[in-house]
């Protein structure tokens, strides 16, 4: 069982030994190993899940989705999973469309600037047991400060357009991204704290111990981990852009917002962009709250720690599309009146509820895991009610429009 | 390794480039730019001696560093509502313009 | 590291780009290429932090920095209007700020290269983990952090009432006056037609 | 409480997304290349040519009277008259289109030349997969692709079909009946005066001698469901002033 859960890291050992290579590219044969299997396989998985979606967000309309693109000259139609392919020839053989006007090198870096930083955000997430490209003392913080560089991104690529709708959404995205980057940051600093490391396999071995013999210690199990959870999956939809949060491409409004001007492989590379977020998000999102790639009950971990990983992560990832299947697109105000009177200050209880966990973890009386649970939720409940009430708006004037009686 | 040299000769650079942009510059937005060239210049050097000092576990270059972008963060906020409010009341941030006392 | 060799190489290439970022933030003549550069300027800083050793330093260099001051400055270029006016980009007295920071940069350079004990390579290895970045900073130096908890509040405050428009119902009273039609209906009810096709809640 | 609402509309999609797997009903998708909607009767997409019998050329009922070309709003008819003539279905001799063309990359499928058509001999066809390669060629129909026999216009409209037959049927019967009526006039008139060999000779063409009968009889089928069966005054206007040409020899 030990091979099969090392089989990737045994594997990469044993390419790297091959007297084949020179002793001088060894550290590069063994930098390549790392990379390469993550950008293949999470290229993979983006064209999967965009096929995915689509046939998920059919079925909950009634319709098949895409079923059609197989094998190319063949009956075969593998159930449309051809069709990312499809896409993706399409998307790279297209012309590239630059705006007259356009600001030329800022518009083409623009994609660049979006997808490069994402890609770099895997490096330190630990797919597996001993299975992350580079241990990071800082971890965490190399993930916001990555994530911090897709503003500048969508800036670049709304402004040098010179389109007003790519404007427009280029502002609604930065303004998103900043809003409901702080609730995602608080929400992890709960953790951060819990654990007192900012290494992602530190926090995953934090989450390893099984208590009562079939509990696991996951971070979501505990009242304020829970809690934190939900805000993270929130920002991290707003973070993202997906669905219910998607005012800056709302293509209602705004056509593609700072997609509008974008066409061809730039179109795809931004695309893509956006889905590597989504997947490094939600990898994260595993790795803190869901104890990252240990198995739920002690017995299973005979199933290797990468499918582990890889099942919580496909689980997140069908909830991010389930959830875009639901909800409608927000308001602008609603947007922010979410962000800044409702996940900032409960994140905020949520620390404090953390720190109480934390230092009530030393009792030793009967019942005091009770108490603890009971005193934790009953705080975060109640400031979710609360806070949840101040949202609703429930008495609107009646909708008044000045030229149009 | 690098000797130290090489990295305070850059920052000095960096800061004669700051420097210059602040004095020669005309906007508002751009001084600004220099100042936090400048600052950041400094703080390159607070890095750099840390890392070839013979106690550098005591983390002092680290810690000033740390409280320094905490101060840079604070002062372009404020430097950029006061662009914004010269702009407002002005209609312009060039620098040579803002030069009437009567509010 | 493998060897040492590659580390100057790695070096020079990185303060290469930063500086010359530096030079087009300060020279270029439209204010966003200026704010990207910059931009360009902090990450590549940041990169020199972590080539030092400085992790949590680099990090957050580019959290705050890149992700922060940057697009605060990219956003007040916009918000004042700078991204389309092209007037004369520098001051009439830039020889003299020129040359300035000519004396300036050698009155800094001339000294670091003829100080022996500059040309030094690094004693030791430290130990910068975050771990004692934290306990540090929550225990010899949790006055400052704490001051500078302050200072960061009292900023925030200060650029919202800085910014802030002077009298917000006046400004969008005139700019909502409902334009008079001929007489043709005197009466309308101000309050509900300040935001036209939002509710307005109760 | 807020959330309730998200896990409630959680719920519904769960619901249609189980449902679409188990419940085929729920699917309106109908897959296009492999199944197809029946076709509504009376759907329309561009023209074609009625020809009765077997043969396209004999059996074609245009005429060639140009007036589908004159009325047609994109102007995407061309037709060729022919020098000689063919009997018509009432073995009348006829002029016959030597070309028709319809351009469908230009047809709007407005149905006007069928409105027109006094001989019943353009009608609306239903096929839709028309796509191709070749914009230029494959988009103009030439009379050898537009020739349908009756039959496949039975099968499209039928209804339709049935009363046009009906009305054909009748101005054969018609003129069968003048052509008898005439005969007998003729030889009549071999030992009659001049005059009745007037009157006879302005109505020979098939429901000239029965005028105001045709014109009370062509309102019933035309108000039973039929939109596109021509108005009485255009079916017989076009055909008096060829009559007399055609009595003559």
């Amino acid at each position: 069982m030990e091979g099969v859960d090392q089989i990737f890291v045994i594997a990469k050992h044993w390419i790297t030994a091959w007297s084949f290579w020179p002793n001088a590219l060894r550290p590069f044969v063994s930098i390549l190993l790392s990379i390469v299997p993550i950008i293949g396989l999470f290229a993979l998985a983006f064209g999967i899940t965009t096929v995915v979606e689509r046939k998920a967000l059919g079925r909950v309309q009634n319709r098949y989705g895409p079923n059609r693109v197989g094998i190319p000259l063949t009956k075969i139609r593998l159930a449309g999973f051809g069709q990312f392919m499809a896409d993706g020839i399409k998307m790279l053989i297209k012309e590239d469309i630059v705006p007259f006007s356009a600001d030329k090198v800022v518009h083409y870096l623009a994609p660049l600037a979006l997808a490069i930083p994402v890609w770099l955000t895997f490096a330190v997430i630990p797919f597996g047991r001993n299975m992350s490209a580079i241990d990071l003392d800082a971890g965490l913080l190399f993930f916001f400060a990555l994530g911090a560089g897709s503003e500048l991104a969508v800036f670049m690529a709304g402004w040098s357009s010179r389109n007003k709708y790519a404007l427009v959404g280029a502002m609604r995205g930065i303004a998103q991204m900043i809003s409901y980057e702080i609730p995602l940051v608080l929400s992890t600093v709960a953790v951060v704290m819990i654990v007192g490391s900012l290494s992602l396999n530190e926090i995953v071995r934090a989450q390893s111990s099984y208590s009562l013999g079939f509990i696991p210690h996951w971070h979501v199990f505990t009242p304020w981990g829970f809690a934190a959870f939900v805000f993270f999956m929130i920002a991290a939809c707003a973070e993202t852009n997906r669905a219910p949060f998607d005012l800056p491409e709302a293509e209602s409004e705004i056509i593609a917002g700072y997609l509008t001007e974008y066409s061809g492989f730039k179109y795809a590379l931004f695309f893509l962009g956006e889905y590597m977020g989504l997947f490094a998000i939600t990898g994260f999102a595993v790795t803190l709250f869901l104890g990252g790639w240990t198995a739920p009950l002690p017995f299973l971990n005979v199933v290797p720690s990468w499918l582990w990983f890889f099942l919580k992560f496909a689980t997140l990832i069908a909830l991010f599309i389930w959830v875009r299947a639901t909800v409608p697109r927000l308001r602008m105000d609603q947007l922010m009146k979410l962000a800044w009177k409702f996940l900032v200050p409960l994140t905020l209880i949520n620390l404090l509820v953390a720190a109480v966990w934390h230092y009530s973890g030393g009792w030793a009386f009967t019942g005091a895991l009770a108490i603890r649970w009971v005193f934790c939720g009953a705080v975060i409940g109640s400031a979710y009610v609360a806070l949840g009430r101040g949202l609703h708006t429930k008495h609107f004037a009646p909708r008044a429009y000045r030229y149009a009686d | 390794m690098t000797p130290l040299h090489h990295y305070l000769v850059f920052a000095a650079l960096l800061f004669s480039i700051g420097l210059a942009g602040a004095l020669t510059r005309r906007n508002a937005i751009l001084v600004l730019i220099g100042i936090e060239l400048m600052l950041n210049a400094a703080n390159l050097n607070f890095i750099a001696f840390w890392r070839y000092s013979a106690n550098a576990n005591e983390l002092t270059g680290i810690m000033f560093v740390i409280f320094s972008i905490g101060i840079a963060a604070a002062e372009a906020a404020v430097g950029l509502a006061i662009v914004i409010a010269i702009y407002r009341h002005y209609r312009t941030t060039q620098l040579q313009n803002v030069d009437n006392l009567k509010g | 590291m493998p060897t040492n060799a590659p580390m100057p190489i790695a070096f020079f290439v990185l303060a290469g780009v930063t500086l010359v970022s530096a030079i087009c933030a300060m020279s270029l003549r439209n204010l966003v290429h200026c704010g990207l550069c910059l931009a360009l300027t902090f990450a590549g800083l940041a990169t020199i932090y972590l080539q030092l050793g400085a992790e949590f330093v680099g990090l957050a260099q580019i959290l705050v920095y890149v992700g922060a001051v940057a697009i605060l400055i990219v956003f007040t270029i916009l918000l004042t209007r700078n991204a389309e006016v092209h007037i004369s980009p520098v001051s009439r007295s830039w020889m003299v700020g020129l040359a300035v920071a000519i004396i300036v940069c050698a009155s800094l350079v001339l000294p670091i290269f003829q100080s022996p004990s500059l040309h030094r390579t690094p004693i030791m290895t430290p130990d910068a983990t975050v771990r004692l970045i934290g306990e540090k900073l929550m225990t010899q130096y949790v006055i400052p952090l704490e001051a500078i908890a302050l200072v960061l509040t009292a900023a925030l405050l200060g650029a919202v009432v800085i910014a802030m428009r002077d009298e917000p119902e006046e400004k969008t009273k005139q700019m909502m006056e409902p334009p008079r039609r001929g007489g043709a209906k005197p009466e309308l009810d101000p309050p509900r037609l300040s935001i036209p096709a939002v509710e307005t809640r109760q | 409480m807020l959330g309730t609402g998200l896990i409630k509309g959680m719920a519904e999609t769960a619901r249609n997304f189980i449902g679409s797997y188990h419940d085929e009903a729920r699917l309106v998708t109908v897959q296009y290349p492999e199944e197809t909607v029946p076709p509504k009767e009376n759907g329309r997409n561009f023209p074609f040519l009625v020809f009765d019998g077997n043969d396209p050329q004999a059996g074609l009922r245009c005429v060639a009277c140009q007036i589908c070309e004159k009325e047609c709003p994109p102007q995407c008819i061309y037709i060729i008259k022919s020098k000689d003539k063919k009997p018509d279905h009432v073995g009348k001799p006829q002029i016959y289109p030597a070309t028709f063309d319809i351009d469908v990359s230009v047809c709007m499928s407005c149905q006007i030349c069928v409105e027109v058509c006094p001989f019943e001999a353009i009608k609306m066809d239903q096929v839709f997969e028309l796509s191709t390669t070749d914009r230029f060629d494959k988009l103009l129909l030439r009379k050898s692709d537009l020739a349908k026999p009756n039959t496949y216009y039975h099968q499209l409209h039928p209804t339709e079909a049935m009363e046009v037959d009906g009305r054909l049927a009748e101005d054969k019967k018609k003129a069968e009946a003048k052509a008898k009526a005439d005969a007998e006039a003729k030889a009549k008139a071999a030992a009659a005066p001049p005059k009745a060999a007037a009157t006879a000779s302005a109505p020979v063409p098939a429901k000239a001698p029965a005028q105001p009968g045709s014109v009370t009889v062509q309102p019933a089928p035309a108000s039973a469901g039929a939109p596109t069966s021509s108005p009485p005054a255009l079916n017989t206007t076009p055909v008096q002033p060829e009559a007399p040409k055609e009595a003559k020899p």
